[in-house]
C-alpha cells in the first residue's frame, strides 16, 4: 500500500536521504532500523508529509502523495506518531484523543471511536479527564498511539515507541502494537533503536545507513544477518 | 498561606468586579466621585482593553506573535462602523424609536467587526503566513510595517484622510412642523455645496439651537422643501454606552471561552499554540487554524472599535495607537496567551488607571501602566493568570 | 579637494533622483516656505491657514504682478519632530528666505531654533506662546508673528471669567506636552489669582482619548470655571464626556479651541463654552465680513475660523514686508536680513485687526470673545490698552 | 507663480544632513546589534537608552549655558558630556539589565519596551529636563549664525560623526573577537551548554548589555549636541523600532550589514521625504516606507547581505515544520 521509491531529502544544504527505497504492504509490520541519523525518522516525515522531498516519490495506494502536506494525508489513513510523542500536554486525555478524530464530524463516530480506543488502552480510560502533562511516559506514549487510532489508520508510521521507557513498558507498548496490526488489520511503519525488539515485531525490515537502504529483508532473516547482529543486535 | 485562604483572596476582586457591575447596570453609579464611581469608569475602559487584548493574546498564544497591527484592525472597525452610522442611514427607516437607533449601532457592530476580521484574513495571508518560519525579530518588524503601512494609507485614502472626524450620532430625522417650539435639542439639515474645484461637499447646517424657536420663515421654507428633512443627533448617552461595552464585553468572553473549550475549532486552535507540527499531523489545517484565530481576534477588535469610539466621539487614522499599545500591556499584565488573563488584565490595567488618575494624579498615570508592566513581568513573567513559564525546545 | 568631492556627491545624487538641478526662473521668485500641519491632531488649524495664505496669494498676484513669490508647502503632521527636518529642508534645499510657520507653540519652536542658525526669519500666522519671542537666546532675534501673545490672552481670560463669569474659583486643565498649554494657563493663573480667585490644576495628555475620570474628578473639584487650555481635538471629547459632570460651569479656553471642528467633537451639549480668539465670521465689522465672503466664495460655502484669517494676514505680511524691502534694497530680491528688518515696525490692516508689529515682534491686537453654543458667536471685543 | 511645492534641489548641506543622519543611525543599530546579533538579547527599548544619554549630555551641557562656544572650555565640556552621557546609559542599562535579563524572549523584549516608554515618560514629568517641552542643549564648540556657518558646523559634526561610529565599531568589533565575545556568542547559540561549560551566561549577557546602552548612550550625546534641542518626542517607539529594523536589515551579527542597511534606511527616507522623486511619492512617503519594510522582510529576513544565517534568535531548534 506505501511505495517509497528514490527518495532524496536535504534540509537547507544537508542532505539527510539519498535515493531510499522502501515499500510496505497491506496489513503489514515494516520496521526501519538503523544508528542514529541514518534517516529513519526523516523518511517517516517525508511519508508524512512533514518535510517535502526533494526528489523521489511516495505513493499511498497508488496515488502520488509526495509533497501533499502532513493535514490532507490523515484524511487518506494516514498516521504518525511522531518521535517524542508530542501529545498536547495542556488540553485533558479525552480532548487528545479527540483531536486525533479531528478529520472525523459526526459526533456519534468519534464516540465510538473513542470507546474502541480506550478498551485497546485501558489506562487512558481511568486517566480521562487528567491534563495530558500529568500522565507518566509510558501513558503517555499509549496516548500518543491511541491519538493516532482515532484516525482509523491504514497505514500508521511510529517513530521510536520505546524511547526513555522502562524495559517493562516497552514490552507492553510492542504488545499493543501487534495487536493493533492484528485485531485492526493496520499496516504498521516502525521505526526503532532497540532492533531485536523491532525485528521481532515485524514482518519486514529495512537497515537504513547514512541516507541509504543497505539491506532489506523479511525480519527473521535480518535476525539472523550476520552484518545486523554485528552492527544493531550488539551480538558478536 | 492556607488553600482556602487563598481562594478567598482570589475570589474577592472578583466579588468586588460583581458588585461594580451589578451597580453599573442597575445605573447608579458612574457619574459621581466616590470610589464605586472610579470602578466603574475603570471597568468600562477595562473592558475596551479587554477587547482588544483577547486578540493579542489569541494570535500571540498560537503563534508567538506580537501583532502591533491589532490597534490597526481597531482602527479599520471603526472607520467600518463610522461609515455605517455616518451614511446607511438605517436610522431614516421608519420605526418607533429607538429601534432605528439601535439597529444602526447594531449594523455599524457587525460592519466593523467583519471588515476588521477580513482584513486580518488578508494581512495573515499576504504578510504573516510567508514569514512564519522566518524567525520572530522579522515578524514582529513585518507587524510593525503593517501597523505603519495600514495607518499611513488610511491617512492617504481620500475617503478617510488624516484628520480626525467627530463620531457620527444616528440622525433622528423629523419633519420642520415637529420641531417645538423652543426647540429641545439642536436641529440640522443637510446642505450640499459645490465648491471651486467642482467637488461636492455636503455639510450639516444648523437651523435652530436647543432653546431657540425657529422662525415662521425657515419654518416654512422647509417644509416648502418638503418631508422629514430635518434631524436632531440620536446620542446615546454615556450609561447606555457604558452598559453596552460592560455587557458586551460579558457575551464576547463567555462566547469565546465557549468556543475555544467546546467546539472542534477551538479544540485545534489550543493543539496547534502547543505543538503545530502534532497539530498537522492529527489532519487540522494549520493555515485555516490561524487563519481562524485571526479573523476572531480582530472581530473582537472591531466590537471594540466601535464601542471605543463611540464613548469618545471621535475617531482618526491613530485611533488604534494607544488603546492597542495599552491592550497589549494588559495582556502581557493578564498572561499573553491566556485568554481569562486578556479580560483579567484589561479590567485591571483598566481600573487601575483610573484609580490611580482619580486618587493620586493624573500627571504620572500614563506611567502607570508601563511601570505595572515591569513589575508584573519581574514578579511573575507569565503574568497574573498565566501558566508557569516553560521555555519550549 | 574637498570642493570637488562635493560637486561630486552632489551631481551623483541629482543623477540617481534623474533631476538635474532645475533652471532658475528668469524672474528669481522670492520663495517663502510654510511649514503647516496639513494632517494629524491639528489638522483644521494646518488647513485653515494654508486657505488664508492661498486666498491672499491669488490676490496679491492680481494686484501687484511685479512681484514674484512662491509658496513652498511642508506638512508637519502636527508631530514636532517633524518639524525641524521640513524647516531645514524648506530652507537648504528650497531656498526660502522666509519661513512662514506654523500653529502649535511647540512645533513653531522647533523651527525656530533651525531658522535662528541658518539666520531666516519666521513668521508665525498663530502661535501664541511667549516664550518664542522673550527667549532669544533659544529662538533668535527673527520671530515674528502676525497674532497676540498668551499673556495678553490668558489675562484677557482671567479677567473675563472673573468679571463676566463672576467665578471665584477655576480648574485648569493643562497639557504638559504643549508649551501654548502650559504658556496660556500659567497666564490664566497669573490674572485671576491677582484679582482674588484661586485656581487648581489638572493634567491629561492628547495620546489619550479617555478623559471620564479626569472630567468626573475636575466636576468634583466644584469649580465654577473650567479652563481647558489646549487645543480643540482634547477639548471636544472632554466638553461631550463633561455632560453631567460640569452641569452648569461655564468653560473656558484660548484659541485652540477655535476649530470648526470643536462643536461637532463636543456633541449635543448644553455647556457655556467661552474661548478668546483672533476674529470670528459672525462679526459685524464689514471688514470680516469682507473676507468671511471671499473665503465662502473659495472653499464651498465654510465659514473661515481664526486660523484662516491670521493665515491671510500672515501673507499679507510677507508681502508688505518684502515690498518694503525692496524699496530699500533698491528693487532687487530681499535677502532674509532684509526680509527681517523690513518686518521690524511693519504696519498694514489686516482682516483680524490693525497690525503693528512692535519691539516684542508681536502685534498689539484687539481679542475677541467667542462663545460657542450650536455655532461660534461673537460675544466681545476687547481692544489692547 | 504660486505654487505648492518647489522642485527639490540637492545640496551638500543637504547630504552632510543625510550623512550624519547615517553616523547617527549606524551608531545606533552597531550597539544594538551587540546585543541582539551578538548576545542574542531581543531589545525593543534601545531609544530609551539613546534618549538617556542624549539627556544627560543636553543636561550636563546646559549648565555650562555660558561658556564661550569654540573655547578650550566648551570643547573640555563637549567632551566631558560624552564620558557623562555614556556613564549614564551604562548605568540605566546596568539598572535595566540585571534584573530583566533573566526574561527570556519575548518577555525581555517586552519589559525593554516598556523601559524605553518609562524613560519617555519620566523625562515629560521633569522640569529639570524640559518636561515635554524642549531642551535646549547650549553650542559648545561652535555657533552657526547663517547658512555658511551652519554649512561647516554640519561638517564639523559629519567629522566627529564619523569618528565616534569608527570608535563604536572598532570596540565591538574587537569584542566580539575577544574571549568575552566568543563567550557572548556562545550564550547566543545555547544558553544551557554555555552553563554547563562553565560561561557564566547571566554575567556576559549583563555586559553585552550594559555595552550596548553605554554605546547608544554616545549616540544619544552626539545626536543632542548635533541638533541643540531635543524633547522627549525625539525618543519614542518607533525610533526604537527604525533601530531594531536596521539591525535586522543589515543581519543580525554583521557590522558592515548594520552600516549599509543604515545609509540604505537613513539615505531612502530622505530621498523619499524630499521629494525628488515627485510630488506623489513624496506624498504616500510613509506608505512606501512601510510597504519597503514588509517587502524587505517577506523577501530578504535575514537581512540585506544575509551572510550570517542567524535568524534562530531564540534557540528553538527548527524542527520540520514547526514555526520558529
Amino acid at each position: 500500500m506505501l511505495v517509497v521509491e528514490d527518495l532524496v531529502v536535504a534540509y537547507g544544504a544537508v542532505v539527510a536521504l539519498h535515493g531510499v527505497s522502501l515499500e510496505a504492504k497491506q496489513g503489514e509490520i515494516v520496521t526501519l532500523i538503523g544508528a542514529n541519523g541514518a534517516g529513519k525518522s526523516t523518511t517517516l516525515r517525508a511519508v508524512s508529509g512533514m518535510v517535502a522531498p526533494r526528489r523521489g516519490s511516495v505513493r499511498l495506494d497508488g496515488r502520488e502523495v509526495g509533497g501533499v502536506p502532513a493535514h490532507r494525508l490523515v484524511r487518506r489513513g494516514l498516521a504518525h506518531v511522531p518521535e517524542g510523542r508530542r501529545i498536547f500536554t495542556g488540553l485533558s486525555v479525552r480532548e487528545n484523543l479527540e483531536l486525533g478524530a479531528y478529520t472525523v464530524r459526526g459526533r456519534a463516530e468519534v464516540a465510538a471511536r473513542l470507546e474502541r480506543v480506550l478498551a485497546l488502552f485501558p489506562r487512558l480510560a481511568e486517566r480521562i479527564a487528567q491534563s495530558g502533562g500529568t500522565l507518566s511516559g509510558g501513558e503517555q506514549q499509549m496516548l500518543a498511539i491511541g491519538r493516532a487510532m482515532m484516525a482509523r489508520p491504514r497505514l500508521l508510521l511510529l517513530d521510536e515507541p520505546s524511547l526513555g521507557l522502562a524495559p517493562l513498558l516497552v514490552r507492553e507498548i510492542f504488545r499493543e502494537i501487534a495487536r493493533i496490526n492484528r485485531e485492526e488489520g493496520t499496516t504498521i511503519l516502525l521505526v526503532e533503536q532497540n532492533a531485536h525488539l523491532a525485528l521481532s515485531t515485524a514482518h519486514r525490515g529495512y537497515v537504513l545507513e547514512t541516507g541509504r537502504v543497505a539491506l532489506a529483508d523479511a525480519a527473521p532473516a535480518l535476525l539472523e544477518s550476520p552484518r545486523v547482529r554485528a552492527a544493531y543486535l550488539g551480538a558478536t | 498561606m492556607s488553600p482556602r485562604l487563598r481562594l478567598l483572596l482570589q475570589a474577592l476582586p472578583a466579588l468586588a468586579l460583581g458588585y461594580v457591575v451589578v451597580r453599573m447596570l442597575v445605573g447608579d453609579v458612574g457619574g459621581g466621585t466616590t470610589l464605586l464611581d472610579y470602578l466603574s469608569i475603570g471597568v468600562t475602559q477595562g473592558a475596551i482593553y479587554a477587547f482588544v487584548a483577547l486578540g493579542y493574546t489569541m494570535v500571540y498564544g498560537i503563534i508567538r506573535l506580537i501583532n502591533f497591527a491589532h490597534g490597526e484592525f481597531f482602527m479599520a472597525g471603526a472607520f467600518a462602523g463610522y461609515f455605517v452610522l455616518r451614511d446607511a442611514g438605517i436610522e431614516r427607516w421608519a420605526l418607533p424609536q429607538p429601534w432605528p437607533v439601535l439597529l444602526a449601532y447594531l449594523a455599524a457592530l457587525l460592519a466593523a467587526a467583519l471588515v476588521a476580521g477580513t482584513l486580518a484574513l488578508v494581512a495573515e495571508a499576504a504578510c504573516y503566513r510567508p514569514i512564519r518560519k522566518a524567525g520572530r525579530v522579522a515578524a514582529l518588524l513585518t507587524a510593525v510595517g503593517l501597523s505603519l503601512l495600514l495607518q499611513n494609507l488610511a491617512r492617504q485614502w481620500p475617503a478617510i484622510g488624516p484628520t480626525q472626524r467627530p463620531w457620527p450620532a444616528p440622525r433622528m430625522w423629523a419633519a420642520a412642523d415637529e420641531v417645538p417650539s423652543p426647540a429641545d435639542a439642536h436641529y440640522y439639515e443637510l446642505k450640499t455645496f459645490t465648491s471651486p474645484t467642482g467637488e461636492r461637499v455636503e455639510r450639516e447646517k444648523p437651523v435652530v439651537f436647543k432653546g431657540a424657536t425657529m422662525t415662521p420663515a425657515v419654518r416654512q421654507r422647509l417644509a416648502a422643501e418638503g418631508g422629514r428633512n430635518v434631524f436632531r443627533k440620536g446620542e446615546l448617552s454615556r450609561t447606555v454606552v457604558d452598559r453596552s461595552i460592560v455587557l458586551m464585553l460579558a457575551a464576547a468572553a463567555v462566547g469565546l471561552w465557549f468556543l475555544v473549550q467546546r467546539t472542534r475549532t477551538g479544540k485545534a486552535m489550543r493543539a496547534v499554540s502547543e505543538d503545530m507540527a502534532a497539530a498537522r499531523l492529527m489532519g487540522v489545517n494549520v493555515d485555516r487554524v490561524i487563519a481562524a484565530t485571526f479573523f476572531l481576534g480582530a472581530f473582537l477588535a472591531g466590537l471594540g472599535g466601535v464601542a471605543y469610539c463611540a464613548k469618545y466621539g471621535q475617531v482618526d487614522p491613530l485611533t488604534g495607537f494607544m488603546p492597542g499599545l495599552k491592550a497589549f500591556i494588559a495582556a502581557v499584565l493578564g498572561g499573553i496567551g491566556s485568554i481569562p488573563g486578556a479580560v483579567v488584565g484589561g479590567l485591571f490595567l483598566g481600573v487601575s488607571e483610573n484609580l490611580f488618575a482619580a486618587e493620586v494624579s493624573t500627571e504620572w498615570k500614563d506611567v502607570l501602566a508601563f511601570v505595572l508592566l515591569v513589575v508584573v513581568l519581574l514578579l511573575k513573567p507569565t503574568g497574573l493568570m498565566g501558566r508557569p513559564y516553560r521555555e519550549k525546545v | 579637494m574637498r570642493r570637488s568631492l562635493r560637486a561630486a556627491t552632489v551631481a551623483v545624487l541629482a543623477l540617481l533622483g534623474g533631476v538635474a538641478t532645475p533652471a532658475r526662473a528668469a524672474d528669481d521668485p522670492l520663495v517663502v516656505g510654510v511649514v503647516l500641519p496639513m494632517s494629524g491632531d491639528n489638522a483644521t488649524f494646518g488647513q485653515e491657514s494654508w486657505n488664508g495664505l492661498q486666498i491672499a496669494a491669488k490676490e496679491l498676484e492680481g494686484k501687484d504682478p511685479s512681484f514674484a513669490f512662491k509658496l513652498v508647502l511642508s506638512d508637519e503632521q502636527s508631530k514636532r519632530e517633524q518639524v525641524a527636518p521640513q524647516t531645514k529642508q524648506l530652507i537648504e534645499n528650497n531656498g526660502a528666505s522666509i519661513v512662514v510657520g506654523s500653529v502649535a507653540s511647540s512645533n513653531t519652536m522647533q523651527a525656530a531654533v533651525v531658522c535662528k542658525e541658518a539666520g531666516i526669519p519666521l513668521l508665525t500666522p498663530a502661535s501664541t506662546n511667549d516664550k518664542l519671542t522673550a527667549e532669544t537666546e533659544k529662538y533668535g532675534e527673527d520671530v515674528f508673528r502676525v497674532c497676540f501673545k498668551d499673556s495678553f490672552q490668558g489675562t484677557m481670560l482671567g479677567r473675563f471669567a472673573w468679571k463676566t463669569l463672576h467665578a471665584k474659583k477655576a480648574v485648569a486643565l493643562v497639557d504638559k506636552g504643549q508649551a501654548y498649554s502650559v504658556g496660556l494657563s500659567e497666564q490664566f493663573t497669573r490674572e485671576f489669582t491677582a484679582l482674588g480667585g484661586k485656581v487648581e490644576t489638572e493634567y491629561y495628555t492628547s495620546a489619550d482619548k479617555d478623559y471620564t475620570t479626569l472630567v468626573q474628578k475636575v466636576g468634583g473639584m466644584k469649580p465654577e470655571v473650567i479652563l481647558i487650555s489646549g487645543y480643540y481635538p482634547q477639548a471636544g471629547p472632554m466638553i461631550k464626556l463633561s455632560k453631567d459632570a460640569w452641569k452648569g460651569v461655564p468653560i473656558i479656553g484660548g484659541d485652540g479651541l477655535d476649530s470648526p471642528d470643536l462643536l461637532p467633537l463636543a456633541g449635543e451639549t448644553d455647556a457655556q463654552v467661552y474661548f478668546t480668539s483672533h476674529f470670528v465670521a459672525s462679526d459685524e465689522d464689514p471688514v470680516v465680513q469682507g473676507f468671511v465672503k471671499k473665503y465662502q466664495e473659495a472653499y464651498a460655502g465654510a465659514d473661515p475660523g481664526a486660523m484662516a484669517a491670521l493665515g491671510y494676514d500672515a501673507m499679507y505680511a510677507v508681502y508688505e514686508a518684502a515690498k518694503k524691502a525692496r524699496a530699500a534694497a533698491g528693487g532687487g530680491k530681499p535677502t532674509p536680513k532684509q526680509l527681517s528688518a523690513a518686518l521690524r515696525g511693519l504696519e498694514f490692516t489686516g482682516v483680524t485687526g490693525k497690525i503693528v508689529i512692535g519691539p516684542d515682534r508681536t502685534p498689539r491686537k484687539a481679542v475677541v470673545i467667542v462663545k460657542a453654543s450650536g455655532a461660534f458667536q461673537f460675544f466681545e471685543k476687547i481692544q489692547p490698552e | 507663480m504660486w505654487t505648492l511645492a518647489a522642485e527639490f534641489q540637492f545640496s551638500w548641506l543637504w547630504v552632510a544632513e543625510v550623512l550624519v543622519g547615517v553616523a547617527l543611525y549606524a551608531m545606533l543599530a552597531a550597539s544594538l546589534n551587540l546585543v541582539t546579533g551578538f548576545g542574542g538579547m531581543f531589545s525593543l527599548g534601545h531609544h530609551g537608552f539613546f534618549a538617556v544619554g542624549a539627556y544627560a549630555a543636553g543636561w550636563m551641557a546646559s549648565l555650562a549655558a555660558s561658556v564661550e562656544p569654540g573655547s578650550a572650555a566648551g570643547w573640555a565640556v563637549f567632551a566631558a558630556s560624552a564620558v557623562f552621557a555614556v556613564a549614564a546609559s551604562a548605568a540605566a542599562g546596568l539598572l535595566v539589565g540585571l534584573p530583566c535579563l533573566r526574561l527570556r524572549g519575548d518577555y525581555l523584549a517586552i519589559a525593554t519596551l516598556a523601559f524605553g516608554e518609562i524613560v519617555r515618560i519620566v523625562i515629560q514629568n521633569t522640569p529639570a529636563l524640559g518636561g515635554s517641552l524642549e531642551l535646549n542643549v547650549p553650542r559648545l564648540v561652535m555657533r552657526p549664525r547663517g547658512l555658511a556657518e551652519v554649512e561647516s558646523f554640519r561638517e564639523l559634526f559629519l567629522v566627529v560623526g564619523v569618528a565616534a561610529l569608527a570608535v563604536v565599531l572598532v570596540v565591538i568589533r574587537n569584542i566580539v573577537r575577544s574571549a568575552h565575545g566568543r563567550a557572548v556568542v556562545s550564550v547566543r547559540e545555547d544558553e544551557i551548554a554555555s552553563e554547563l561549560l562553565g560561561v557564566p551566561t547571566t554575567r556576559y549577557k549583563v555586559r553585552a548589555f550594559v555595552l550596548g546602552a553605554a554605546f547608544a548612550g554616545l549616540a544619544g550625546w552626539y545626536y543632542a549636541h548635533y541638533t541643540g534641542s531635543i524633547a522627549p518626542a525625539n525618543f519614542d517607539m518607533l525610533v526604537g523600532i527604525k533601530i531594531l529594523l536596521i539591525v535586522v536589515l543589515g543581519g543580525l551579527g554583521s557590522l558592515t550589514g548594520t552600516v549599509l542597511a543604515a545609509a540604505v534606511l537613513v539615505g531612502l527616507e530622505r530621498l523619499l521625504q524630499s521629494g525628488v522623486f515627485g510630488e506623489d511619492l513624496k506624498r504616500w512617503m510613509q506608505v512606501e516606507y512601510a510597504l519597503i519594510l514588509i517587502l524587505v522582510m517577506l523577501l530578504r529576513p535575514h537581512g540585506l547581505l544575509g551572510r550570517f544565517e542567524l535568524g534562530d534568535l531564540f534557540r528553538r531548534r527548527a524542527r520540520g515544520g514547526r514555526a520558529a
